[in-house]
């Protein structure tokens, strides 16, 4: 096995997912010549041609629109969106079409695609290359939503996400893209999409979370252990379906639970983790639930005095711990 | 020089449908799916006003362009994306009666939703008809892409993609004639344009005269035709679908037509136009107008025209009673197919 | 004081706003001579003009574009979204524009403005003439989202948002229309945004809704009193910002506590609501916290039968009552 | 015929200039402005090289166009809703290379956004400038929504909304250009047309040449002009604002130009454009193309020049000096401005 960052194994899937399905199109801004803007797709127009990575004019709904209908007619689309941000004009497009095809159709018309975008904050991107959107879309039954964090979990799914029947919304943290390395495999392999994953096994409290945030939370976990606080983390990878079973399992065994994320706080994933939680594992609870978040505040501001003060980092996380380990 | 004179000759002494190769049976055909639509069509403001239907949305008065346009088309081969004025559309093409029927009244077994949509939601999987949804304009990037992918497979099927003028004030059209300019697609846009998005006039929608003006902005042609006269409609959309089959790319067709009733059963047209603008185009109703084309080449007669009445009849009033005794689908049903079943 | 429908205290708000404040602007689809495919707008183009009541083409990401633009520039726009499922096509103008625009201004350009649309099931409207859409927003930062469940309120929040210096999404529940009638007083008055409010007293359990739920849930709660429950129902009216005192208080009174809403369970607002308890008044809780809700699938079916499967209603309320009644 | 024939002569003698109306001192402080754009634009480079700035995006090449079209409006009353490249229109209508460093170093004080976007999101409510974001074409519609209340209280003013030719792929674009042309609304819309977006060469983008040609889909005209002359620019942007301005309604146009430059400090343009594309188009620079035009009219020397020279470089000194001690926003201001202070 080969250490591999994020970016390195998203690469591997795409390509490898290519090379086996002739059925499968790219199509995104600057995804061609370019290899897109973090050079995902670099080289693929050379290897596949023009006709399977194809460089969009400047129109999500379009991009979104066309991979439907590609979807429709037999083929197997993956659209990327050059950021997570601007996957708003495409809103209509994937909820009420790409999400209902299969359920307004009665099964007869179907969406096996894959939207994939690059999502997150503290790179210095500001209010409109920073955002988390994933809670937008796990409130969107017909649609599955990952979010991994490592560059197994990243490369499994993704090539999960390409061979599913429904359409897979992908977003790869920016961050973690040449910041989290990790074994990959050079096997083939896959991560089912719909499990969590215990990333660190613990018996005072579990922190819940995904993405960025799951390497946060790994560190503030080191930084308490310290302390004698032994901290479980269940790593979401899929925020739709969310896998009850080992959310509840980790939470009986812990009774205590903060849930991490860098997203707004209000209306997050968290409220309905918080909710799971508060409905099904009651009676294992010995604290609040707690969350800790990116703050309401539209988006990640660009200075980076003020994306510091938004940003959810190992430190302000190691003092939530602290505070539920306490209560 | 003397040649060509004589060829035009000739040419003038045949008729307009002999001249755009349909034989008498052809337009027979035609004729009887124009009239099939139009007799179903009051069948169900008919149940409607019964409140055996919650609602209907209606073609009247598009017929001869969505019948044009199926046939400029070919079935089982080439994809058609409606939208829910397309009834006459979807009959040529093979939906029956009996579905639509089930579909107004929410049965199940209805083959486009199984109930789950709003009659007039089209949609055939085994008829390469796809499904449409309310959103108006959503269809138009979908029927882009579903061209893109045969021609990226190298197949000759077309795609027609119907909408109203409405439909395009909105990005999706916008951005779907664009893309599929770009890459030439095989999709014929076709825009059946009835004045008025509900109660909003032309004049309000758009500072021109013909939504066919936009075509040269997304390189390629636009054409505008009168959307009653059914022969001028199969003669643009043939040469259309020529286009797009061949490799030569898209085409915007306007067809100028009217719905001579209310946008749907919850509408009320009174507040916004004039009876004396409707009855105006009521004189200019497509199926009689066919009929009397069809009178005047001696391809119909009474006898003829009473045996189309009576087999639309026969066919309308027996899915009626097919429909009406059809069960409501199971609330089961309510949460499948969210997902693929594993 | 005289009985009112919803929607003819809408009527009343905006037709006194329009006179009162000359900056108001309508825009929307059909609501010139039409007056709105509900006549919510009716016989206004004739007295304010065509200026000001707006027949736009049809084109939602326009509308709401075109109405932050006459926001920026002086005048106080209120747009109309035919239905509240054909709103997503300005999701995009709504999120990153129209929620953005004072926070990405440091302050100095605003949208006061309002976005009305008809939301919920019911109604034979089928999936996409039934959606609920509110979670959506809610978790969108810069934003207020007001669902007023009765006609005081309705009008009372209504000339709140309208005369507000943030933009306000405002739902309104077209099975409410003409179904609920209320007391709705001569005299000028308004409801503050952010407040919700008890509607009915009780000390077993707290059911917290808002919308046309509001009003199952009363049914129920009728309906359970004669087996001896007594329900607190809290109406949210506000759902962003959400009003915590009020659910707190009630929560401390009660310990128990069912949330209802018509919209899909997975990412609805009872997810935060449910958090927001589970963090903050967890002590006060003596069973788990339930929820009920539309099911997770993608929308309100046509058929009466599936739709009568999907919605919420005033058994299932009582059924789930009892239960944690029971707990 | 002999009367108009002599007026043409006159006119022919005149200088382009002249015939404008524009003086030698309005074209020394559009040139001054267009050099001291490119001179501080060099210093954001710099700026970023040097690892104080995160993030620099560039006007180069699209100077003239910019200068032309601030010039053709009327600052203190028009609206300008500009884009990211249009750092010399900004500067033109009044906002200074302190502010501008300001918001590229991400400083305190920075008037747009107070640094919560990144640099080069305009905006600068004292100047009628529109704060812009991130995502393409948003503004377009939002301009025509500024231009409606102008019209609704009867004022004046015209509202100038510029973007790139890659914004006009998207819905925005068509959605606001359909609604202006209904309403023959004061709006200026200037597409600056580089070629590509990002590394999307315009042939990818859409099948026709000029993005003007889409004008007449929305009733109103569209105008090619050459980006890089800047006589040219002012002259078709002030028979549009003339128009807009009398209530005869919207213009696009359409100013071909090159960015001489990556995209942005994040790209590499290597990838997807050959180098003689960009040296050929670096021929034809706006700058030293006006400036031999003032040469040739005797308006700038090679003192005159020296003197715009020093003093550019000198305010952008004085600039960076300023905007480097500035200090950073306090936290706290990531917390402030959500919702209006109660
Ligand atoms: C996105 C969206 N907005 C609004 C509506 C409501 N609506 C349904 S049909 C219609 C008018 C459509 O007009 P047009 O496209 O001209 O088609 P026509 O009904 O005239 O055939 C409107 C506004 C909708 N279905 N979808
Ligand atoms: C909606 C949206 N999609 C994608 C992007 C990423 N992006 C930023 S600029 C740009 C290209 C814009 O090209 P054009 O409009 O021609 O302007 P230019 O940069 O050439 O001046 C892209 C794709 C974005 N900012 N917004
Ligand atoms: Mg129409
Ligand atoms: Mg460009």
């Amino acid at each position: 096995m080969a250490e591999k960052t994020v970016i390195q194994a998203i690469k591997e899937a795409i390509a490898e997912e290519m090379a086996r399905e002739e059925r499968m199109v790219l199509l995104g801004e600057d995804i061609g010549k370019r290899g897109g803007v973090f050079r995902v797709t670099e080289g693929l127009i050379d290897k596949c041609g023009e006709e399977r990575v194809i460089d969009t004019p400047l129109a999500e709904l379009g991009i979104v629109g066309i991979a439907i209908g590609l979807a429709l007619n037999g083929m197997r689309p993956m659209a990327e969106i050059q950021f997570a941000d601007f996957i708003h004009p495409a809103f209509d497009q994937i909820v009420s079409e790409m999400a209902r095809m299969r359920y307004r159709s009665n099964g007869t018309w179907t969406c096996p695609m894959v939207i994939r975008a690059p999502y997150g904050g503290g790179i210095g991107g500001g209010l409109y290359h920073s955002q988390s959107v994933e809670a937008f879309f796990a409130h969107v039954p017909g649609l599955k939503v990952v979010v991994p964090g490592t560059p197994y979990d990243a490369k499994g799914l993704l090539k999960s996400a390409m061979r599913d029947e429904d359409p897979v919304m992908y977003f790869e943290h920016k961050k973690t893209y040449r910041l989290v390395k990790g074994e990959v495999p050079e096997e083939e392999y896959t991560v089912p999409i719909g499990e969590a994953e215990v990333k660190r096994e613990g018996t005072d409290l579990t922190v819940i979370t995904y993405g960025l945030m799951l390497h946060y939370s790994l560190q503030a976990a080191e930084e308490v252990a310290k302390d004698g606080i032994s901290v479980e983390i269940v790593d979401l990878r899929t925020v739709l379906p969310l896998d009850k079973k080992t959310i509840l399992e980790s939470v009986g065994k812990t009774s205590k639970v903060l849930i991490v994320h860098e997203d707004n706080k209000t209306g997050g994933l968290g409220g309905e983790v918080a909710a799971i939680i508060a409905e099904e594992a009651f009676d294992s609870l010995d604290a609040p639930i707690m969350r800790l978040c990116g703050p309401d505040v539209p988006a990640v501001p660009f200075s980076p005095t003020m994306q510091e003060a938004f940003m959810p980092n190992p430190e302000k996380i190691a003092e939530a711990i602290r505070k539920l380990a306490a209560y | 020089m003397a040649k060509a004179a004589t060829k035009e000759k000739t040419e003038a002494k045949k008729a307009k449908h002999e001249t755009l190769g349909l034989t008498a049976e052809d337009l027979k055909q035609i004729y009887a799916t124009m009239v099939l639509s139009r007799v179903l069509d009051e069948r169900m403001w008919v149940l409607q006003r019964q409140g055996k239907a919650a609602f209907h949305i209606s073609g009247m008065g598009h017929e001869a362009l969505q019948v044009a346009a199926a046939r400029a088309m070919e079935k089982g081969k080439d994809f058609l994306h409606p939208y829910y004025r397309d009834m006459a559309m979807v009959l040529f093409w093979g939906m029956t009666p009996k579905e639509l029927l089930l579909s107004l009244l929410a049965k199940a077994g209805e083959p486009a939703s199984g109930a789950h949509q709003m009659p007039a939601h089209y949609g055939h999987r085994k008829l390469n008809i796809v499904s449409g949804s309310s959103p108006v304009a959503t269809q138009i990037p979908q029927a882009v892409g579903i061209a893109l992918a045969s021609k990226i497979r190298k197949e000759d099927a077309v795609t027609l993609v119907a909408f109203g003028e409405g439909a395009t004030s909105k990005g999706d059209f916008h951005e779907a004639a664009n893309f599929a300019g770009i890459h030439k697609l095989p999709v014929v846009f076709l825009c059946e344009n009835n004045l008025y998005a509900i109660s909003v006039h032309q004049s309000k929608q758009m500072a021109i005269e013909d939504v066919a003006d936009r075509a040269p902005g997304y390189g390629f042609p636009g054409v505008v035709v009168d959307g009653n006269d059914v022969l001028a409609c199969y003669e643009v959309m043939r040469i259309a679908v020529d286009r797009a089959r061949k490799g030569e790319g898209p085409t915007l067709v306007e067809a100028k037509t009217y719905r001579i009733v209310p946008h749907s059963s919850d509408d009320d047209d009174r507040t916004y136009r004039s009876r004396e603008e409707v009855e105006e185009w009521k004189k200019r109703d497509p199926i009689p107008r066919f009929r009397a084309y069809l009178q005047e080449q001696g391809i119909l007669d009474a006898q003829g025209e009473r045996e189309i009445r009576s087999w639309a009849a026969k066919q309308v009033d027996e899915a009626t009673e097919f429909a009406e005794k059809a069960p409501l689908p199971d609330p089961s049903e309510a949460f499948k197919n969210v997902y693929a079943e594993e």
